[in-house]
């Protein structure tokens, strides 16, 4: 048994090291992949501070990840025909900076979380589960059939957005920043976890009965963590329409909130690295099963099914099983 | 009755046709420890569930430190300075002894709002929940998970917790139950030095603890208070020992 | 930095140079990205097939083809776009079936210099002011079929046609195409939801809206549904349709309910001319079913391919375009040249679902539109 | 519009949420029972559809087809409740949603692969494919009419089952307190496979049902048990009375959402855009429907706290 913390560096470690030696020799596509799992890595580490620390079982994240896409489509397309985006009441112009773009995804998937965990906290359980779903729903369905950024088609946008001193169509500098604002995220998530927000967070899940007989309401400590986790996933669904650089209805869809539940529970629930490991995990095994056979989802799905089943905590807690997940 | 902490004043509760609470008027004063005696379904859980505010009485009035709380949510009660502990034990099962009065000391700070500093390193925090905890005797479990102390163990943790938030009165449930004799008589005596810090409504059904610690006892039966009076006037109640401690003695 | 540039400069010039040295004179590597798996994998399938019979009977050695599944995913597409170009290095790529894909992957690959070929999403935004020199539909464009049913309807001396379709880009798209060509009054136009399965409501509203004709758009399980509903309604107004939801892998599922169907295709089985004649028979040969629409793309789109490798080396870009320009094959459709939009201009055909013995097929009854190109190259500047 | 029109499209809404009840009604009971919230309830359905095509081919007899469809999907049903599904009851609902989802992967691609990825055909019988005309002069398709009696036939049924049943008995019993089924000296996993196949065969049954009348294509079940969760949800999960009005507002509000919406915004903007408009509106309005009941009735209509 090795520690948890140990093995975390040891993942990091590896995700850099994949990227670095890809691009020594001279393997753009294995850069991409690496980038691809670090940003839903990102949407996981987004997803996970709701559902493992926070308790709020979200089928709905996916409308944050759709969000954060579309800032940056609808942003980068307005820049890209040179079309202001508003004219009245005052100016608002597209723009194809990437640290621009990052702010608008996050405001505006964080109001968005804010609205929707106000409506849904007041449910629990199966019901937080299925009206999160709904509100993912209501924007898929808007996305599809609102003409003005492509609908069902998407959106392209041609080059990728840019980054003040770097050459971000250059696929290892693009993973630079991915992975610069993976740490980073992880970084703060950590802090957060063992902040005072974190402890009562955590305790809420818990019991939120004891943490509202000490005075605090877990409500607000709920919406908080939803807000933020909103804001995360809306971050990493900005950088993966900067990645593909296109952004479609399907990111809105409900498989992607199931896709970006599979990366945590895979990894690990609440672990700090668990839908890291998670999202690597499945890009692995989606490129690898994929190879093999037409059918390869039967083979996803039996893996999945062995997870649940067998390796409750999933990877992480099967390697650190001694250590506790919380706090 | 100016130097009354806690004033129930005719407060009613029905579910359907069960008056589950029945015009209850209580106080408690500043030092004392009032107990509040009844058989099984008088309507004890239904009282403290109003107090507390996780119920809301259908009519009458609650007040705390002279502050009208009739409305208030269970956490702005706390804040101003309810200190419940549980029937059942209400904790966070996965985390330690410690982390549980932290919760209670971050309560009693106001606001967990803050995000980055580690709640764990922070002195002062820190030292008023080892504080609690040392009071009630847990130190030597300091570290150890929730789910795994015993169950009169945990009963002192609910206590420790309550202890952090500094309240003005204390709302205690049941805190014998479930402890062995050796326990009970711990508590006993922690008890009765606490009323000096703060008042105690304490619900209990052990009546050795009860006779020996409260300064006045409530007996509720059917969601009516019956009597209230000194430890002697109760014993001597006829009503009471119809009602209640007939059974008893039997 | 300098010497992470050196690096891979060094690095790169050693792959350039290995590449050249493998893959020799007149060799192309081929890249398909198509839909393999999960809903809508019959026609990725068909495509893949037709394809590969058009190269196996050419015995050309000189084509390599990489074959990946996007399972219908946006993002996946993208990834495999990257991977063909970043990767595998390939010069030439083909194979998406569905339009929002192609939007996402044909602009970027174009710009990166790669050939594109379309076997099947023709999006307007491709065909007009985005239209580019390295990319060439060989199916159609995306509203062509439409306007070829739009000009039937009124050549047939329909006054009043219901039009639907569902509520998205390809769906608003069909309508406007149906509306460019037919001259009539509209009875009602309805937008479905993408996906719906229940057309109650939709044929009750058609049965009350006095249409003498039925134009609807409604591809994949959506179309059989519609079908199957509307011959148990009782509802006896002639329907119209795209050759989409008419298509050999799709008839058998909808059964009688098809039987007598007007619907318009760029291409039938029955077509006739020597090499559909031989399509049909060598695909029905090899992979034991008849082939569809879709499959007769594929074939078509090979063929272009190895016609432009008999005339020019892919290396040299612009002989490679010109040569594909040329369309110089012999395609399953008979007459078949390119605008100057890179999309087909060709004859378009109204056909009816006919049973032949057990199977239920289409038959060609009259030309809706010849040498019909599209309404967009005019504004696409090339 | 006519009132005859109208008339005829909340006849459309009724069949549409009876076809959904169908649905729903095995995903509340396995709930209600079992706690356990089952994805996989979609490819349940999809078995039924295609066990039926597959049997209707060969025989060319419906009814046979659709007791088929029954006896595959509780087969199915009772072979994945003993070898995943018993395994999850005490985990929390989300093991469960992520085993269950491993199972809809698993079911999709093996059907696929026995079946080829074209839709298979299934029609209604002969006997059923006309219409008949209804009071006021409607003509009505016979099959849905079926279909309607059909659900209303389950609907009853499975209220008897309920309320006058041994079995019934026990599920009441279960819903409210395992333990207490288990002192009664039932073999509890023997009635959860029974329940968990029965919800299964119903499942299948709305399959075939609904296979004679739309496509049975791998990937079918998928939307229908995304409206079948709506349902349930907005009737209260576990509740079989929620399940029947929970499906009939959705079949209404979908229905006559698509055919008012865009008649509505054609008062006031001009007729292509107001299609438009309407429909993604729509399209959309399900959803908030069940929003809007969960943020008034945090536990559905009928559901208990």
């Amino acid at each position: 048994m090795i520690s948890e913390r140990f093995f975390n560096y040891i993942v990091a470690l590896l995700i850099l090291g994949t990227a670095l030696v890809a691009w020594v020799m001279d393997e753009p596509f294995l850069i991409t992949l690496t980038t691809k799992a670090v940003i839903l890595a990102l949407a996981g580490v987004g997803l996970n501070l709701a559902l493992g620390q926070g308790g709020l079982i979200s089928l709905g994240h996916a409308a944050f990840f759709g969000l954060g896409g579309y800032a940056m489509g609808v942003l980068a397309s307005h820049a890209q025909t040179f079309t202001p985006l508003m004219e009245a009441p005052f100016l608002i112009v597209g723009t194809n900076s990437m640290p621009v773009i990052w702010l608008v995804a996050i405001v505006a998937s964080s109001l968005c979380a804010f609205v929707i965990g106000l409506l849904s906290l007041r449910t629990s359980g199966v019901y937080f589960i299925m009206v999160t779903l709904a509100f993912g729903q209501m924007l898929y369905y808007f996305s599809i059939s609102w003409p003005a950024y492509g609908g069902e088609d998407g959106l392209s946008i041609y080059v990728r957005n840019s980054f003040p001193g770097l050459n971000t169509l250059d696929p290892i500098q693009f993973f630079g920043i991915c992975f610069a604002i993976l740490m980073l995220v992880i970084y703060g998530v950590s802090r957060l976890t063992h902040s005072p927000f974190g402890l009562a967070l955590n305790g809420a899940r818990q019991n939120a009965q004891r943490v509202h007989t000490v005075g605090l309401n877990p409500f607000k400590l709920q919406l908080a963590a939803f807000t933020i986790s909103g804001a995360i996933t809306g971050l990493a669904g900005a950088l993966f329409a900067d990645l593909n650089r296109f952004v479609s209805p399907t990111m809105f869809s409900w498989q992607t909130s199931g896709e970006i539940m599979i990366f945590i529970i895979l990894g690990g629930v609440a672990r700090l690295y668990g839908p890291v490991v998670g999202a690597a995990l499945f890009i692995l095994l989606e490129h690898w099963l994929g190879g093999l056979s037409d059918f390869w989802h039967v083979y996803l799905g039996i893996i999945l099914l062995c997870v649940v089943l067998f390796a409750r905590g999933g990877l992480i807690g099967a390697l650190a099983k001694k250590e506790r997940a919380h706090v | 009755m100016s130097d009354a902490v806690l004033n129930i004043l005719n407060i009613s509760k029905s579910f359907g046709a069960l008056k589950a609470s029945d015009d209850v008027t209580l106080d408690v004063r500043a030092g004392e420890i009032h107990a509040l005696i009844g058989p099984n379904g008088a309507g004890k859980s239904t009282l403290i569930a109003q107090i507390a505010g996780k119920l809301k009485p259908d009519t009458g009035k609650i007040d705390l430190l002279g502050m009208d709380v009739t409305r208030m949510s269970i956490a702005e009660r706390a804040n101003l300075g309810l200190g419940r502990t549980f029937q059942i034990s209400e904790l966070a099962m996965a985390y330690t002894v410690l982390e549980n009065v932290m919760l209670g000391a971050l309560g009693k700070r106001g606001g967990a709002f803050r995000f980055f500093k580690p709640v764990m390193k922070d002195a002062e925090l820190r030292e008023r929940a080892e504080s609690a905890i040392e009071r009630v005797g847990l130190s030597q479990h300091m570290n150890k998970v929730t789910s795994e102390l015993s169950h009169g163990q945990r009963r002192q943790l609910e206590v420790a917790v309550a202890l952090t938030l500094e309240p003005k009165i204390f709302l205690m449930d049941e805190p014998m139950a479930g402890m062995g004799a050796e326990g009970s008589k711990m508590l006993t005596s922690f008890l009765d030095e606490l009323r000096g810090q703060a008042p105690i409504l304490l619900v209990e059904h052990d009546m050795d603890a009860v006779f020996a610690l409260a300064d006045r006892i409530s007996v509720l039966v059917y969601g009516k208070v019956i009597a209230t009076g000194s430890v002697d006037y109760i014993r001597n109640h006829d009503e009471v020992r119809r009602a209640y401690l007939g059974e008893e003695a039997a | 930095m300098k010497i992470k540039t050196l690096l891979l400069a060094a690095v790169s010039a050693a792959a350039l140079a290995s590449n050249a040295i493998a893959e020799g004179h007149g060799k192309v590597k081929v890249g398909m990205i198509t839909t393999l798996s999960g809903g809508g994998a019959g026609l990725g399938i068909d495509v893949r097939d037709g394809f590969m019979l058009a190269i196996k009977e050419s015995g050309n050695e000189n084509v390599e083809v990489v074959i990946e599944d996007d399972q219908r995913k946006p993002d996946i597409a993208v990834q495999l776009a990257d991977k063909m170009i970043q990767s595998e290095k390939v010069d030439v790529m083909t194979g998406i079936i569905w339009s929002n894909l192609a939007m996402a992957v044909v602009p970027s690959a174009v710009a990166q210099g790669k050939f594109y070929l379309s076997p099947n999403a023709g999006p307007s935004a491709l065909a007009g002011k985005g239209c580019s020199p390295n990319y060439f539909n060989v199916a159609w464009q995306n509203d062509n079929l439409h306007e070829a049913a739009g000009a039937y309807a009124s050549e047939a001396g329909l006054k009043n046609s219901f039009i639907m379709a569902p509520n998205y880009p390809a769906g608003q798209d069909a309508l406007n195409g149906y509306k460019r060509f037919y001259k009539g009054e509209l009875a009602g136009e309805v937008f479905t939801k993408l996906g719906q399965t229940d057309y109650a409501a939709e044929i009750a509203q058609i049965r009350a809206s006095g249409a003498d004709s039925v134009y609807f758009f409604l591809p994949g399980g959506m179309g059989i549904s519609f079908m199957k509903q509307y011959a148990g309604s009782g509802v006896d107004i002639p329907l119209v349709g795209p050759a989409f939801s008419f298509d050999q892998g799709i008839l058998q599922a909808v059964g009688d309910a098809a039987l007598g169907v007007k619907n318009t295709s760029q291409w039938s089985k029955d077509l006739d001319n020597e090499t559909n004649a031989a399509f049909v028979k060598n695909f029905q040969a090899e992979y034991d079913r008849l082939p569809s629409l879709y499959a007769s793309q594929g074939f078509d789109t090979a063929n272009l391919l190895l016609s432009a490798m008999e005339k020019a080396d892919v290396k040299d870009a612009d002989a490679f375009r010109a040569a594909l320009k040329e369309a110089d094959f012999k395609s399953t459709r008979g007459d078949f040249s390119f605008g100057n939009n890179h999309h087909p201009i060709q004859d378009i055909y109204v056909r009816e679902v006919i049973k032949e013995g057990d199977v239920y097929t289409n038959k060609i009854i009259g030309t809706a539109l010849e040498d019909h190109a599209d309404a967009f190259a005019s504004e696409c500047d090339m | 519009m006519s009132t005859v029109l109208i008339i005829e499209q909340i006849l459309n809404g009724l069949q549409f949420g009876v076809m959904l009840f169908l649905m729903a009604a095995g995903l509340t009971l396995i709930f209600g029972v079992m706690g356990l919230i089952n994805l996989a309830h979609g490819s349940l359905y999809m078995v039924g559809a295609f066990a039926a095509a597959a049997v209707a081919a060969s025989t060319g007899s419906f009814l046979l087809a659709l007791a088929a469809s029954l006896a595959a999907a509780a087969i199915v049903g009772a072979i994945i409740e003993l070898v995943v599904i018993r395994r999850l009851y005490d985990r929390d609902h989300l093991d469960q949603v992520l085993a269950t989802f491993a199972l809809i992967l698993i079911f999709s691609e093996t059907t696929r692969w026995l079946f080829g990825s074209f839709p298979l055909f299934l029609d209604v019988p002969e006997a059923l494919s006309g219409t008949v005309t209804l009071p006021g002069g409607i003509a009505y398709s016979s099959y849905r009419l079926m279909i309607i009696s059909v659900g209303i036939i389950v609907a009853v049924g499975l209220f008897l089952l309920i309320s006058k049943t041994r079995i019934g008995m026990r599920i009441r019993a279960g819903e409210n307190d395992r333990e207490m089924i288990g002192a009664l000296g039932v073999d509890i996993s023997k009635l959860y496979t029974l329940i968990f196949a029965l919800g299964a065969a119903l499942a299948g049954l709305s399959g075939a049902l609904v296979g004679a009348i739309q496509s049975v294509q791998v990937g079918m079940g998928e939307p229908v048990l995304i409206l079948a969760f709506v349902v349930i949800v907005i009737g209260g999960i576990g509740s079989i009375k929620g399940a029947l009005v929970g499906a009939i507002l959705v079949g209404l509000t979908d229905t006559l959402g698509r055919v008012m919406l865009p008649l509505f915004f054609a008062n006031f903007m001009e007729q292509s855009s107001a299609t438009s408009v309407g429909s993604s509106l729509a399209s959309m309005s399900i959803y908030i429907l069940m929003a809007a009941v969960l943020i008034f009735k945090p536990t559905g209509l009928f559901g208990r706290a």
